[in-house]
This record gives C-alpha cells, structure tokens and sequence, in this order.
C-alpha cells in the first residue's frame, strides 16, 4: 500500500484525492487535461428520477473568494447516467460516486437500488442541494428528513451509502449521527452555503434563481470546522470539501478528520487544480515521510 | 482541437480609446488551434477567483490578439496590463465559432457592436467570399478597429447612435439597407444583448442565416459546470438548456429561445 | 430630513451607517481618522455582566477575504461601560447601540435596563456570539432561547432592544419571528459564522480558542441572502452586516431590506472605510436622486 | 502621535539575502513621528484582507526603512515590491516602542535575531548612551545589517547558529558574557519566540529591566478589536490580557505571563 491510499467505508481508494460532485460533470471535459485513473474518485454530475433542465441563466455569480450557483441539477436523469456515461467512465481506475437527488424518499432509494445494481463503488446522498423545489435540502435540514432517506435507501441496496450534508444547519453533527443511525457508510460535507447576490444597476438578483449556493475557498474556515465536529460526532469515515485549491487546504481537512477529500470550485477555475492538489501532497508525505493514515484527524486541540 | 492551459506573454498593450485595450499575447500553442469566434479564458487578480471569458479577435505569428473593454474588475484589471506581463489562458473555447463560408455562396454581413465587433476580423479575415461589415458605436470617441476592417472587408459601414461620425444610427437599421440590396449567404453578429435583439428584428426578415455570438457568465467554460446555460429550441422543437462556453459561444438565431 | 436619514425602529438615524459591534471598541481609537458624529450610529463593544478577560491568544486568522476571531468579549463589564465610556461617547451626535450578552436571561434583563436607565437608544441583545461558553450564541440557537432571552429584556426596560441573529442555524426566519413575537423592536444580522483554521505546520488550530467567528467579504453572500429572508418574515426594522466594505455592499443590504448597515471587519483593514461607505452612498443617492427609504426592501426578484 | 493613513512611495527596494528585502519607503507624516520600536500596518495583496505588521528600522529624510523577511504570503508580496510601487500604510503604531535610555545611566544591551534587529538599529541611533550590540542568524549567509549597528554601536558581536561566521553559538550566550562585563541599565530585545524564551533565561539573572518587542496576530492595529492579546501581570500581580498593537509593541519582560 502506498503512502497515498486510503480504505474508505471499506474500499480501497489509491489516494484521497476525488473531485466534487457537479463541478467534473461526468468527467468527459477533463481528459484532455489529465489521466482520470489518477484521481482517487469521481463523483459525477448530481443525477435526479428523471432528466431535468435545471434553473435559469444567470446561474453563476462571482463573490468575494467564492462563486455562488444555481444549476439546479441539470442532469439527464439516472437512467440515462447509466446506460450512456457509465460505460465510458468504467475504463478509468478510480473510484465511482454516483451522486443523487430524490424528490421522495422513494425516488432516492430506487435510485440507490439502481446504481447500486449497474455497480457503482459508492452512492452519494444529496440531501443538499439548496437549488432545487422539491426533495434535496428539504431532507437535510433536519434530522427527521435525514433519516427517512437513508433508511429507504438503506433499505434498498447493499452498496456504500453516502450521506452528503448541508451546511445551512444549526447542528451539523446532529445531522451526521442521524446519517449513521439510519445506516450510512460515510459522510460527505460540506456542500453549498445558501447566498445572493444582488446587482445594484437593475435591482436584481443576479442569479436567475435568485438564490444560490456558495463555495470556494472563502467557505473553507466554514468546512474545516464542521468536519471537524462531525468527526468528534460520530464513526463514520468524512469525504472533506468546501474551498480545496492547494494541497495545503487538502491538508486542514485531513488533520480536521476527513479520510478523504474533494476539489470543487476549483476545478471550475483551474482544470488541474485536482492533480495540483494530489502531487502537493505526494511531496508533503515525501518530506515528512508519513502516509495519510498519520494524518487523517491528527489535529491537536488547543 | 483540446482546449490547452497556456501562460501568455503580453507582447503589445496598447489602449485603442478610454477603457479599450488591445493586447497581443505569445501563446503559439493556442493561437494554432483557434477558429473565428472562439475564446480565451483568463485568469485575472488574485482576488478574482472567477476566469473572464474573452473572445479571439485575431492571431499572426503565434500571437492572440484581444480587445478587451472595462465591465468590471476583472476587464479592469485585464486594461491594467503591460507588455512583459504573463497571463494564465485556457482556451482556445466553444466548440462552435462562426462558421466557413461556402466559396460558392454569396458574401456575408457581419454586424458588430462596440467591443463586439472584435471576434469579426478573425471571421472577415478568414472569410472565402466577401464581406461587408456594419459596426456601431456610441460616438466617434469610442470607434476601434476601423482601419482593421477596412482592409479586409469588401464595405465597411461605421455607425455611432449620435451621428458624431460615419452613418447615424444603429447597426440594425444599417443591416437592414443592406440586406435589402445584397444576397447575403449568412449573418455573423456580436454585441450587446441589446444589440443583438435589434439585429436579431432585422434579421429574422430576411431568410438567411444568422449566426450570434452570445454572453453568459462563465464558469469553468469547458461545459462541465453547467453554468452558462442558454435556452434553446431542439430538433422537435422541445426546449431546453444549452451551454454557451461548449456548444457555443456562436448559435444560429433561430435555435435559440428569446426570453428575455 | 436629508436623503440619507431613516428612522429606525422609531429612533431617526442621521444616516444609515453604523459601526459593528466589536470592531469599533469604545469609539476612542478612531477619533484621530474621523468625526464620530458623522456615523448614523456606533455599536460598542460587547459587554458582559461582569469584567471579561477574553480568550486566549492567537485570537485573530486571516482566511480568504475574511477573518476568524476569537476575541470572547473581552470588555470591562456593563456598569464600568456606563461610568467610564458612555459619558465620552456623549459628546457625539450619533446613535450609541449597547450590546450586550448574558450568561443567563436574567443578566441580560439587568443589562437591559441598566443600560436603558442610562440613556442608550438601542440596545442589541447578542444571542449570537460564538466565542464564549455561557450564553451568547446558546440562546441564538433556538426560537425557544431566543424567546426567553428577549421576553425577559422587555419586562426589564422600555429602551429600544435589537436582537443580534447567528447565521449558525437552520432557518433565520424562524428566529427573526421568534424575536418579533418576543417584542423585540428590531434585529441585526449578521454575527459571524463559525469556523476554524489549522496550521498544517503544528497540527493545531491557529485561534488560541480552537473555533472562532468568520467575519468579511467571504461571508458577504450569507448575509445578504439572511437579511433577505429576514426582511421577507417579519415587519421589525433590520441592521444589516456581514462583509459591507464599499457604499455597493451597503446598498446590497438595503436593497434586501435592511433600513440600516454596519461596518465591522472592513474598519478593522481600514479605520475610514465607515466613511467611504457614507460617501459613497452619499453620491449614488446624488446621482439617482432618491433617498435611502427608496432603496431599502427594493430588490426585484427574478 | 496619532496614526497616519498614508500612502507611501518605495524609493530603494534592495535584496539583503534570500527572502529578505530592505525598504525605503518615502512617507513623511509618518516618519516625521515614529520612535524606536513602533510599526507600520501594511495592506498587502488585493487577496490578502488583513494589514501586516512590520517594525520600522529607521528613518532618515522622511523616508521609513523596513526590513522584511518573508513569512507567508503578506511578507512574500512585499517581498516582490520594487521602487515606484505604492504602498498603503497605517503608522507609527504602538504606544509603547523601546524607552529612551538615561542619558546618565550605563550603556544598553541590544539583542537581535533574525529580522528582529531591524527596530533594534533605530534605538541604536537614538540612544544617548553606549549601546553594545549582539545579532544572532542561522548561518552565515543571513548575516545583514552588520554595516549599519557596526556605525553606531559601541561593540558589535555577530553569532552564527551554525558559527559560519562571527561566534558560534546563540544571543543569549553572548549576551551572557557580556552581562557579566559590564553593568547595563537596560537590555532591548526583537527576535523569534524561541530567542526571546533564551534572551528571558539569560537576563532574568540579571536585575535589570529588559524590553521586549512582542509578536501576535493582529487585526486592526489601533487597539480597538482586541486581537493582538498578550498576557500581562498587573500592578498588584493579577492576570490580564494587553493587546500588543496598543500598549506595546515592546513590553518589559516582567510584567509579560510567559504562558506558552
Ligand atoms: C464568449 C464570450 C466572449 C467575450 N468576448 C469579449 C471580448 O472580446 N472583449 C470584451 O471586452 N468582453 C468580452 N466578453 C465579455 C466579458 O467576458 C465580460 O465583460 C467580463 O467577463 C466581465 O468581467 P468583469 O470582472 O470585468 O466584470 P464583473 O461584473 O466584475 O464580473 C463578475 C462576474 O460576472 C461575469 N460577467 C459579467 N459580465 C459578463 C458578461 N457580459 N459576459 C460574461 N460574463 C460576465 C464575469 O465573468 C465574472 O464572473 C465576452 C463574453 C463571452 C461570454
Ligand atoms: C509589532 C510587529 C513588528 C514586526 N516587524 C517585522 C519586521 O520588521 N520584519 C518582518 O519581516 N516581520 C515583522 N513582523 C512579523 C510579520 O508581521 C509577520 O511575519 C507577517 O505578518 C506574516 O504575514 P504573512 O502574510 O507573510 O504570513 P501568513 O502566515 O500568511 O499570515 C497570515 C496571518 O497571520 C499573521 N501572522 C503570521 N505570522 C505572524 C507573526 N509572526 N507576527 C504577527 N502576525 C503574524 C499575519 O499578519 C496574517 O494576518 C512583525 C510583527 C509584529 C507583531
Ligand atoms: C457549479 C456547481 C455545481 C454543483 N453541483 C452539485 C451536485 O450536482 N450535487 C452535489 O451534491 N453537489 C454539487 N455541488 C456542490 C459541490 O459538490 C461541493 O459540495 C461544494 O461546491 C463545496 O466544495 P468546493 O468549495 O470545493 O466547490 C456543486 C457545486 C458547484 C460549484
Ligand atoms: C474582532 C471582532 C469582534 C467582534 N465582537 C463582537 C461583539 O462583541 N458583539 C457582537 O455582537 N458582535 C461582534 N462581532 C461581530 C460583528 O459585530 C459583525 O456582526 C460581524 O463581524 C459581521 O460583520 P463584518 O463582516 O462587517 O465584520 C465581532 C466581530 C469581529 C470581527
Ligand atoms: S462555463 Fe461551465 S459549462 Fe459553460
Ligand atoms: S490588532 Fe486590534 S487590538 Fe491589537
């Protein structure tokens, strides 16, 4: 086993480097820049029942170190993941996260049970999407919500669940320890802080949406602490995200207790933010001769 | 052609009138590759996390050529730069730019406004027939390029909404003289959204072809955010959500849905 | 009444900018870079029931276009405050907003009227400090703490009382409604997201204090969205804050409904940027011709 | 002397070793008011929010002289300036800089590591008394300064950690030996934690007063947000935070609570 590999909720991940769930798409705009199989996993495009639009233009807005978006899960639907993307992204050796959206417990689990079957490594659970109607953040603002999705999906397959988290809680580790009661494998955080922005020459919002989800490294201080306390919460394994541009910031995650982490925004502005990130890395393990392991939640409180 | 990471070396920064620059970069690996009507995306301050999109108006000699007008911070600090400074470009962009010409065809109209005009010298330059271009201005204080154009095109129009040089007027009612004279095969234009929805009136007349340039915000400009979304009408005419940076920047007019 | 004067909660405002609460002291440091009477009014440091030393050092992070604190309301107690500051800080034209925080609803009443008795126009009840164990952001966690915080200040005093929100929970609306029912006369927001930093070098937090408030730009987008949902909930005036640097950001916050602003960490960077914000606003008002009250509230959604 | 906002013009921007550059900066309102031991606040990157920290070294035809090792990315910024550039400073701050020595008393120690001589030569130069000077750096190729104590000290002893040059070994050995020569009124001390803790040991034994210019985190410089804690030990002995930005930067070295 080399320095960079992880066990993650049971499986083997060659480095804790993913990327994050809707800033690679299903990974095709990126192979240009880079061999996938570097990656330590995928997680793909937020996949929802059935294909969807997503919101209108303007869906992007620039703030302050953090851009704020209202895509809305345009996606073409899981079934259409499968069938079309899925053959295509299996040639490269890294882990697969299918991430998804129901607008019912049910829609989740069936989707679960799907990818699950078409042999997905991992099933990321948004229940965290702030720029959908139905389903999405609605479950994860409260414990309750939380667990009726992960039961039913729990009740639907055998593979490796993943709860993702909102940050726009009062208690994130409350929301954590429902995720692990209900059965989840492992924990995803955090996902977008709920912002606007408004343009003061026309007097609107400038997302078409009105409303959107920040990221980015001005949220970064937000994430480290809240993987943190759902690392001092529960005893599942954290996929970290929220702000990672440099190896250093991949680094405050791992100490924070996240066994692996994500690039987001990141790779939105700089393709190769992601490898960037994996070989900072590999040079800081090489000079301090430690592997990952010796990292991962090896911060000392003061 | 992939899109290619690229540290471009400013070689000519030169100001064309208040808060217009024209930059020439070495950046031989893009300016190989780039087609009329695609784009660079530019890394601007360090405080800026977001690229800026900007179209190529011209390449020679492993050069890009950029016009580049103050919206914002980004573009102001883009109107900031000097010769001997580096940029960071991805690019070059957009799977579809202004299309070929058929040799055999008529001659094309291009239309552009203000800093619009900029991604139509590559398409006038590598145009197989003749073109005639129509590009309008505020005032004679903010008119660029002119000598550009007027060496490549077979007319040129210039317009300024206040008559303080060349034809009074906006480029649509330019547009419209001309197409009513001339067989044009195709329409390219970029501008202002409000330019183009007066092109886009005067245009949807005539039956020919009408290719747009269009503005979205941007995020990674490779097609994987999803971010720069812009409705359009399909094959069945169902509608749905395409994204400028990839299948754009450049759209056939009637392809796409005019909300707003 | 010049354009750039509101009334708030009852109480006319020279003009809509204050000071944050923590980032000005007691006003005396500033003197040197500005009249004080020009500011709409000053939120003074926040004061405890007895003398607090605060928290231990490092109590400052710079993160990407914001700042962590961990200061823990070090401050001389509310009745020195009375005695020593207060009768210095009459000699300005401005409005003089208390803040106070309580290990216990009862302190807060005490506070409340003491503070009252003494002639403050506002009183801005913190229920939202991250930085301290008793009190403080305890009670700005629930409608329920919210409630007992406030019902007991309205039957201490009949002074104007302000109700400072976290932005570290669930639903902000729910807890603006919980302050209006309670009889607040009008809130702020908001207090700083909580958030931590590590040092990768020494594997610990670099805030003495472990966690501490993320304050800023970077937090710009969160507020004005709160101050948004807020002004949608309820009918009470709203102080808004969170990353206001430029006379742009203020005008972000009136037009999502705040009557009023506040400067916090942007006077910190630069001591006159409550100034460049009021003449900022200033020549946009010249130049459209309106007043502030034409502002406030006139977001148009998409 | 109230704090000045100004901004201030770098005149000579010269590298002393790697990673460490000397400023001289034109800014008048501020130099025309500083004191040995005071600082500037400098607003740094567009991306960097907060001002950072530096000492100022001395001042001559009203223009400030700083000395800046690179830190992080503040100090790597400032590091990168070049004469002409602007910079955006807040000074002279700190209430409290190194005391003026009696001009009857004996001479005064200084001791410096690292960066940390730069505020010791402006007490140098302003003493009214015999200074006798110790430096202390990793190696010999971080040596600077030497010239400017060499003009105005009394004596000058250069350490090396590594003793690649000057004495072997730390400050506050040699401090020791001299404080066994000679009867100082006063020790004056700038450097990293882990020379202030050996300059501490070394002086304790002595009965004389030792200022100490202390390092924290700040926000605004002025006093007011209450960043920059230190503890200190009060009059009858109580515990309490000072803040380093206001009632320092120089404290003496028995009123500080050595926590850490
Ligand atoms: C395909 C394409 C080609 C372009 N070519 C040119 C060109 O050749 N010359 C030129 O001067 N301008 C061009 N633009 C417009 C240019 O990208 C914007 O003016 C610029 O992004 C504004 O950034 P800013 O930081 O100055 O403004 P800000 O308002 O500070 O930008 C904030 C954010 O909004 C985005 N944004 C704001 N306005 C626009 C806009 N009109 N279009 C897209 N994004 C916007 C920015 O990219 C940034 O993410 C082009 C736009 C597109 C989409
Ligand atoms: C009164 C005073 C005088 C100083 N004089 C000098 C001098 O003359 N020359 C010199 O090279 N350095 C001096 N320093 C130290 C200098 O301020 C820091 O090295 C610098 O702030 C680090 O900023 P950075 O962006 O490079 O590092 P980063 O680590 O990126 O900074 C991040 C944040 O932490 C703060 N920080 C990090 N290290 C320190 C530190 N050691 N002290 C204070 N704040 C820190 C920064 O100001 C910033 O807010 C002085 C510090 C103080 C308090
Ligand atoms: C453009 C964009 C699209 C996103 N789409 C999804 C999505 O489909 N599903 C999901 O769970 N998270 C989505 N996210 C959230 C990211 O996966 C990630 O949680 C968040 O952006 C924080 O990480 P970052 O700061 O590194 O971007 C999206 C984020 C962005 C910026
Ligand atoms: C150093 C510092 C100290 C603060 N102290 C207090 C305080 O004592 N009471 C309080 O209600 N808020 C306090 N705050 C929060 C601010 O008043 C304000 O709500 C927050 O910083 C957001 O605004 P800003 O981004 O403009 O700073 C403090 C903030 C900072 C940065
Ligand atoms: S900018 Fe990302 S899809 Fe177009
Ligand atoms: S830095 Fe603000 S009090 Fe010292």
């Amino acid at each position: 086993m080399s320095e960079l590999s992880v066990r993650f909720a049971g499986i083997p991940f060659k480095n804790p480097v993913t990327v994050a769930s809707g800033t690679f798409a299903f990974g095709r705009e990126y192979v240009d820049f880079f061999d996938l199989s570097r990656l330590g996993g995928i997680a793909v495009k937020g996949l929802t029942y059935t294909e969807r639009q997503g919101n209108r233009p303007p869906r992007i807005a620039e703030t302050p170190m953090g851009m704020l978006n209202s895509i809305g899960l345009q996606n073409p639907g899981y079934r259409a993941f499968i069938e079309t993307e899925l053959p295509w992204l299996r040639r490269f050796d890294t882990v697969l996260i299918a991430n998804i959206t129901g607008a019912t417990p049910r829609e989740y689990a069936e989707m679960a049970e799907a990818l699950g079957g078409a042999g997905l490594d991992l099933i990321e659970i948004n229940v965290s999407c702030p720029n959908v109607k139905e389903g999405g953040a609605l479950f994860g603002a409260s414990a309750g919500g939380i667990t009726e999705v992960v039961t039913a999906c729990r009740r639907a397959t055998d593979a490796k669940l993943m709860v993702k988290l909102s940050p726009n809680v009062t208690d994130i580790a409350e929301m954590a320890k429902a995720a692990e009661a209900a059965g989840a494998d492992a924990l995803s955080l955090i996902n977008t802080l709920l912002g606007m922005r408004i343009d003061i020459a026309t007097r609107r919002p400038i997302l078409g949406n009105n409303l959107g989800g920040l990221s980015g490294p001005a949220v970064r201080p937000v994430a480290v602490r809240m993987v943190y306390q759902v690392a001092q919460a529960v005893r599942l394994p954290i996929l970290g995200m929220g702000g990672i541009a440099t190896a250093d910031d991949a680094l405050e995650f791992l100490l924070a207790g996240a066994t692996a982490v994500a690039v987001g925004t990141a790779t939105i502005v700089d393709p190769l933010a992601p490898i960037r990130v994996l070989e900072g890395l590999e040079r800081h393990l090489h000079s301090t001769g430690e592997s990952v392991g010796d990292i991962i939640g090896a911060v000392q409180m003061n | 052609m992939p899109p290619i990471l690229e540290q471009g070396t400013i070689r000519r920064a030169e100001r064309l009138c208040h808060n217009v620059i024209d930059l020439r970069i070495e950046s031989p690996r893009i300016a190989r590759e780039v087609q009329p009507g695609q784009f660079v995306h530019i890394k601007c301050a360090d405080d800026l996390l977001l690229r800026r999109p900007i179209s190529v108006c011209d390449v020679e000699d492993g050069q890009l050529r950029l016009i580049v007008e103050v919206a914002g911070a980004g573009t102001r600090w883009l109107y900031g730069r000097r010769a001997g400074e580096v940029l960071d470009l991805l690019g070059p962009l957009g799977d579809r730019g202004f299309p070929t010409p058929d040799a055999r065809g008529g001659p094309v109209l291009l239309l552009g406004g203000g800093c619009g005009v900029a991604p139509l010298l590559l398409a006038a330059k590598c145009s197989p027939v003749a073109v005639d271009m129509v590009m309008g201005f505020t005032e004679k204080c903010r008119v660029i390029m002119e000598q550009d154009f007027k060496s490549c095109c077979r007319s040129l129009t210039v317009c300024t909404d206040d008559g303080s040089y060349g034809t009074a007027g906006f480029v649509s009612q330019a547009a419209l003289r001309l197409l009513e004279q001339e067989d044009y095969q195709a329409v390219f234009s970029c501008g202002s959204m409000a330019m183009l929805k007066s092109v886009v009136q005067a245009v949807e007349r005539a039956d020919i072809p009408c290719y747009l340039s269009l503005d979205e915000r941007m995020g990674c400009g490779l097609g994987a955010c999803l971010g720069c979304a812009v409705k359009l009408r399909g094959e069945g005419g169902a509608e749905h959500y395409g994204h400028v940076c990839k299948q754009g920047p450049v759209f056939e007019l009637r392809e796409v849905v005019w909300d707003v």
